[in-house]
């Protein structure tokens, strides 16, 4: 066995089925007791588009998706179109093949489909000079044949896995489980008969690799899941029962399986126009009295600026989603970047006043979005879940009792109609909203159809019972009562039992590496291997982006000698937010900036610190480095 | 047991209680016809019956979204054109609310354009009051998307180029089930209409003449208007789409020629509002929404129960 | 003569005629040989709302409206209505007195028109002991009497100008001159009769105050002009003929100005549907070839930053202005904030790449206007101009051949047909607008309809001839070019024989006091009255903000014990800016905001460097202070 | 002299021109209708006789908004909803230019609805080519605003409760002053429609249908369609406003109801475009605007010279 596990990446035309097959695979190996992680590859077209997905299994806790990979499942693409018109892109149909000879680790499996492609094509793209220098073992099989004889053509990705199972010992009973699962009971035959025959035909090869699945198992059941799902799980646990938005890759996602559930969760779902009147539809439903959400990505985000500070002034409680993707503009919608950092903690005029957290995986993006609510509707204010596209689409296994949580009902600071009949009203009996004197800054609110709470939400800025005022004296204390919320915020984070940053490594090593959101568990996993080269460096990522982690990010900071601060992104945000939220530091910091599309791997992690912390060369890769500040 | 007594509670309203008991002045200048909407939707209110706390009030911006700090109930002073979305999730949200947005023709067939066009052809349960003072009054007096070919302002030192909105043919078009147009010159008629459109069920739009005696000191919404409905000249069916279509037509080219025919417009009653269409489909509870977070006997139903099993 | 020469206050309701009256008031004495200064109030009303204009008039440069002012001319608001109703606001009619107490300084000049305000409701509202305890005087005269007399009663604020000028001696042949340029001939008479009549009633009068204007003279002709005029003119001058917009408080000014104009300067403005399109008309007609602008306030900009960002991706050249106010949301649309710092820099996903400038006064307004032009078409990117309701509104007198400039025809980094035919061209004869390797960052462009320069405009990432591409190499190369422009600006703004940012006071001091945008001479105002009082301080007004200035602070911080940052916002954005670009010296800048909507005065900012640097204690007023971080 | 020799220079364009020569694939599905309006619009501008370096090609997001990297000219590919706006503002800028703005269903009724609305009430000069397979294809098949009642996607499971908008009639109520639809299945219409809308000075606007065999696979414009020119069944008017209003009203409604009618709706050649507007009024100048910047004999108007008098 190969230190990784498997890492098994299937390929193939964007309408092969590439989708459902891995996501069966990563069901399979979870259900047998493997750890799992997926990574999809999205290309920004529909159909007929090379694809891939990676499926990481071993027996510990998967971080991340690696380095490369050690299996490729090359289908070839079904549905590549004018093959003579290769001078731009290349041959599509072989691209599942060649354009994976890059990553593939020394000692990988291909196996291709000689149905889609021939020995002669594979020769043609170099495959055996490759496997050659690189020590592959390749296994051409006519996979399609194979599922022809049993089911349909469109079967072969069955029988690719079947030869898969055989090639690296799994048990076939665990996807012929899922098969029959999933699909209607004839198809489901055939499925099982196709996998079966593709098993025992790889059984009889000669097989000259090492790489084989470990032996694993789950102390509880597991949950195959999404960031996405997590979010709207956290979501309509959290109460949420409202969503407007417009479809936004990755947004869309999160929305969907709202959209999806929320009826059958009593709550209501709507799909409007644009991004401007999501989030308006949003501050709507939350000021009538219900936990709402809107969110985008990108571009649709930009266009909810001007409401999100509408929400900010009125303390309209709203919670927004923004799933980052490579900018400016539409950039490369389908790739990972967090590079909307700054726009999310600052867009909208006047000083920013929302809380806004990064989760750096799959279990956090539930915690804090069931936190975000909590802040939203306890503390007026709107709160932000800014994640990316990695994070929202990639699949880890979770313990099923993780999510095992009461439901939260609670309306947040909300008064009763009895409780409003003893509040403080102005003479003419217009309820004081906006009172000056309120205790953390949070006056409990009413909500339209109460009686005894009729009052005025404004986007100007306003007197206690919201009418329109101007003058200083009462501008600075409601300036000062909102801004005193985030103080509150911060404190109440402070003292909870556990922090949203999570730290990795020991507590007294001599070089940090600084990150935040979706990041964090691929540094983990890159500390662990330089722990294991002999280096002496811990980890934070950081979650918590307004308001900042001061004392935490200061301490850590002050107990190393030097620090590596890694993100994606090209002008180095996070690091730049520290700097100006600690007003120091900035020499004992270097960044290692990211910004090609592709999430770091941990070993690109490894070999910045090296050439950097460690003083050696540049890492090489599509790589940034920024040296620390004041040198 | 409801946690929002005032809705549907038994009550004898009156205008008065609309009026705010400490109030701020209202800064329209003298003469501002907005002052005929808020007095109009005074008299309306209680006339359908309902109390300042279960009307939700939500304008956009300019002299036209003051209308909510002078008139008492519940009431959301939004941002420059986004009225509607606002309004409506609202009355998504809690059914039983008096929904009523407003604002000025900047704000509404301007910036706010496509939210008109979209609310409208969703049929919300709502009524929307433009202010049509062919005019931004709150900026001082620019150019507005209902000013008059030729019209002269700061920024159209010239006279402007463009052919202007026609606002019930839009929303016509876009799919509005009740249309009117009123003047703060009319002050019963607008009383009335607002009367109706409250009552109707679905989205009533009123374009509400309104003049600005600041700005637009030429606009023809001076001079006296004529009720089509009380005028021998105009004889349609206001609930037959063609028909409505030719007399919004000629109403709006008459308005630029210097004569205001004002009234009821077109009329679909048998359309489903929104929410009607909505809870058909099973998209919408029942029960008003936010009474859910007040009601101790609901089930909150868990991610955990409900969705996870698809993952293991 | 007191030592702050005139500051004249003239306050009444907004239909009171104010407006005219100051502006020829300080006509007037800008001819007279003073420097002038002036200060607008705008109430959140259309007419009827009581409103002030100050002018500050003095033998030498004048910086800043300075603290209070020491002669009211209190017309009282003859549109106020409903007298009643006084609950709320109090009696609007009488404000235009009352209000201004607290303002007015020891010794000051009142004046108020009997024919308004009764003398009896004078007393009422306190004037008699307000008068007492600050040695005031105070001239009760029926203005509107004698403008009845000689005109008509509008007229009374004529006559309000007759008796300042036979108050503080100023000669009457400036105002019958201005009279007579901008009224017809009956008009003209009855105000400059009523004028005289005013000015000989007055200088009967005991007078026994000892305010008085000075003599001045100034070296060449000198113009009347706001920062909106500066900025709309510089706009002009740098050969922009395109504008787009929607109306918007404060940045409407300009707006206007332009729309004016430009029709006669051969170009064309456009008033449109929203911001959104505003901004997305300037970067068509750019992209089209013609140098172009647009611009908002608040929540119009908010509505712009996802075309923004297009420009930014597509590299389409704009000059965008944000005119800010009091936030967030509407906020106070009529008030002074500089709260939009981060908002400006930041908005719109992706990592920014724009140019930032915020003028410190109204020739730095005009100069970096032309620049931010320059910049956006030799470098294809957005260049934004950012100030303020202060800056944007006050007039001050500048020499007129400050304006004797060259026009700038120059359409930027743009090929001619002829260039176009020696340019890279992919294998199909497209033009290569994106190429890899282009000098600075940056490749001349085509125009559409010129022969061989055929290329998509795309805010997808994109090959060197502009088709979507995701490949990594290409997107890493790709943002280093568009981002490398950033640095090639920096480093030309360094070499350039001037500075954008201005420095004020002795370069060896101990303290040091920095600040941004429009508070900068009233900065350097302080400094003056410290450095009398014997404080060792100097100061720095930053305009480039993006790309940051970082060697001109660091050196300017590095020289200094402390440092106070003085500017009007609630989260001291600017101090965190510098905090980030810098990475350090947080533990030497404290900061001194304000947020109630009035700029600073400079002898606020003198309390707050008493209490701050110099250890004493809070200066009361509005102000905030937030202490160097780390301490 | 001029700095723009593409425009309007003597030539013989042919429709490979229009070809990228070195292209990227379109990544269109097989079968999409797409390519039928690239076909249609690579056949039409020869034959107005338009050169690929005079037309410049605004898209926005979508499948649709691909087109212009498809389609060989200058060409902005620039952000969802927006195409307008900026196609517009060049036209303004080099009125040489063939200006032609392309997008979806989506882009254009849903978030771009205000800019449709706008831009044909200002009549600019210029055509506008709407994708409508009434569902948003590059984000993978959810409801659309020009979807039908009752149609299911991801994001609304239990269908749609909205009516869907109705083009045609709202871009004669928002005053377009050329409308048609044409179909994908219908080739040689499309071609002529889109050379008359080229040809045409004012907004032409086109709504044509396109299937996605992906995501909406049971749309209605699939079925065959009918030419309401070529048809005796269909009598009316194409430059009355009414008897267009009509004929637009009817093929919306068909259209869900499986009968797919296609043609000319409306043309009204009298109406001065926006140019000529704003030239009239002294708005503009005569000249294009771009020129002025290659034009050496220009003398540049200072602000010295022409304002500051007025501050002195
Ligand atoms: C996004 C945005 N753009 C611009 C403004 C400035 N603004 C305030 S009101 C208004 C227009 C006012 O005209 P209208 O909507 O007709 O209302 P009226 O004042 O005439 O009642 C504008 C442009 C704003 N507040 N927000
Ligand atoms: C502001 C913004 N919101 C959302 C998106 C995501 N998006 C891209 S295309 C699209 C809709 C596509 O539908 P349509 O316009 O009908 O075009 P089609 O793909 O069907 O041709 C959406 C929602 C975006 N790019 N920008
Ligand atoms: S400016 Fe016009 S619309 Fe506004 S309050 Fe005055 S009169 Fe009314
Ligand atoms: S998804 Fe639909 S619209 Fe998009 S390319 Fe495929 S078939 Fe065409
Ligand atoms: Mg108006
Ligand atoms: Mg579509």
């Amino acid at each position: 066995m190969t230190q990784g596990g498997l890492k098994w990446r299937v390929s193939g035309g964007s309408g092969d089925g590439i989708d459902s097959t891995s996501q069966n695979f990563a069901k399979a190996l979870m259900r047998a007791g493997l750890h799992v992680f997926t990574h999809r590859h999205y290309p920004s077209r529909i159909r007929g588009g090379h694809t891939y997905v990676e499926v990481r299994a071993q027996s510990t806790e998967v971080r991340s998706r690696g380095d490369g990979f050690n299996f490729l499942l090359a289908l070839g693409d079904s549905f590549a179109r004018n093959p003579d018109d290769e001078a731009y892109y290349g041959d599509e149909k072989l691209k599942p093949l060649y354009e994976h000879f890059d990553d593939l680790n020394e000692g990988g499996i291909i196996v291709y489909d000689t149905g889609v492609i021939s020995e002669e094509e594979a020769q043609a793209v170099g495959l055996d000079e490759h496997a050659e220098e690189n020590n592959w073992h390749v296994y051409p099989i006519d996979l399609r044949s194979i599922a022809r004889e049993y089911g349909r053509d469109v079967m072969r990705n069955t029988a690719g896995v079947g030869v898969t199972a055989a090639l690296v010992g799994i048990d076939t009973s665990y996807f012929e489980e899922l098969i029959q699962e999933v699909m209607p009971g004839e198809m489901a035959e055939a499925n099982i008969k196709t996998l079966q025959a593709a098993y025992e035909h790889a059984q009889e090869l000669d097989q000259g690799h090492d790489i084989e699945v470990p032996e694993g198992e789950h102390d509880g059941e597991q949950a195959l899941m999404s960031g996405s799902d997590a979010i709207a799980y956290a979501s309509l646990d959290a109460g949420c029962r409202f969503i407007s938005g417009y479809p936004m890759t990755p947004w869309t996602s999160a929305f969907t399986v709202m959209s999806q559930h929320l009826p059958n969760f009593g709550g209501i779902s709507e799909q409007v126009e644009d991004e401007i009147a999501a989030a308006a539809l949003a501050l709507g439903a939350s000021h009538a009295g219900v936990k709402s959400m809107s969110g985008s990505s990108g571009g649709g985000f930009a266009l909810m600026s001007e409401p999100l500070g509408l929400a900010e002034m009125t303390e309209t409680p709203v919670v927004l989603l923004e799933a980052m993707r490579a900018g400016p503009s539409t950039g490369m919608p389908t790739k990972s970047e967090q590079a909307d950092l700054e726009f999310v903690l600052y867009t909208s005029q006047g000083d920013s006043c929302r809380v806004v957290f990064a989760p750096g995986n799959i279990q956090e993006a539930y915690e804090q979005t069931r936190q975000a609510f909590e802040y939203a509707y306890d503390y007026h204010l709107p709160a932000i879940i800014v994640y990316d596209q990695k994070l929202g689409g990639e699949m880890r296994n979770v313990p099923v009792d993780f999510f095992d949580r009461e439901p939260d009902p609670d309306p947040g600071a909300v008064l009763t109609e009895d409780e409003l009949a003893e509040a403080a009203h102005d003479a003419a009996g217009k309820f004081k909203r906006y009172a000056h004197d309120a205790e953390d800054g949070v006056n409990p609110r009413s909500v339209p159809g109460q009686k005894g709470g009729r009052f005025l939400a404004t986007g100007n800025e306003s007197m206690e019972v919201g009418h329109i005022a101007e003058s200083p004296e009462n501008r600075v204390i409601q300036m000062d009562r909102r801004m005193e919320k985030l103080d509150v915020i911060r404190a109440d984070l402070d003292e909870g039992d556990s922090s949203n940053q999570t730290y990795h490594g020991p507590a007294d090593a001599e070089y940090g590496i600084l990150t935040w959101g979706s990041q964090q568990d691929t540094v983990f996993e890159a500390v662990d291997r330089l722990e294991a080269r002999g280096s002496d460096v811990k980890a934070l990522g950081v979650s918590d982006l307004m308001p900042y982690p001061e004392d935490e990010v200061r301490s850590f900071l002050e107990s190393v000698e030097e620090c590596l601060v890694v993100e994606m992104n090209a002008t180095a945000q996070f690091r730049g937010l520290t700097q100006k939220e600690l007003g120091q530091f900035g020499p004992r910091m270097t960044s290692l900036l990211k910004y090609d599309g592709e999430p770091f791997e941990p070993g690109e992690i490894v070999d910045g610190f090296e050439a950097t912390i460690e003083d050696q060369e540049h890492p090489g890769g599509n790589m940034k480095i920024v040296p620390a500040a004041g040198d | 047991m409801t946690a929002f007594s005032a809705i549907h509670e038994e009550h004898e309203s009156n205008q008065e209680e609309f009026t705010p008991g400490v109030e701020p002045q209202p800064t329209w200048c003298p003469g501002c016809g907005d002052f005929a909407v808020l007095k109009a939707l005074k008299g309306a209110m209680p006339a359908v019956g309902r109390s300042p706390e279960e009307v939700l009030l939500v304008t956009g911006i300019g002299c036209s979204g003051k209308l909510s700090s002078y008139f008492e109930s519940y009431g959301y002073h939004s941002i420059h054109g986004r009225s509607l979305p606002i309004a409506r999730a609202a009355k998504l949200a809690n059914p039983g609310l008096e929904v009523v947005a407003a604002g000025g023709d900047g704000d509404g067939y301007g910036i706010g354009g496509n939210h008109f066009m979209h609310t409208a052809r969703e049929n919300h349960d709502m009524t929307y009051i433009v202010f049509n003072n062919e005019i931004f009054g709150l900026t001082k007096g620019q150019t507005s998307p209902t000013s008059p070919k030729g019209h002269k302002s700061k920024t159209q030192p010239s006279g402007s180029a463009k052919d202007p909105v026609r606002p019930l043919t839009l929303s016509l078009a876009s799919g509005a089930s009740y249309v009117a147009r009123t003047a703060a010159t009319n002050p019963r008629q607008a009383q009335e209409i607002l009367v109706e459109a409250i009552e109707h069920d679905g989205f009533a739009h009123i374009d509400f003449l309104t003049q600005c005696p600041t700005w637009n000191k030429d606009a023809k919404e001076y001079v006296p208007y004529t009720d089509i409905q009380q005028s021998d000249e105009y004889d349609f069916d206001v609930t037959d789409r063609r028909e409505a279509a030719d007399m919004m037509y000629e109403a709006e080219t008459k308005l630029h020629e210097g004569e205001v025919l004002t009234g009821r417009f077109y009329q679909d009653s048998d359309r489903p509002s929104y929410g009607q269409e909505k809870r058909s489909t099973g998209e919408m509870p029942q029960e008003p929404l936010a009474e859910r977070y007040y009601d101790e006997d609901v089930e909150w139903e868990r991610a955990a129960d409900e969705l996870i099993a698809r993952h293991t």
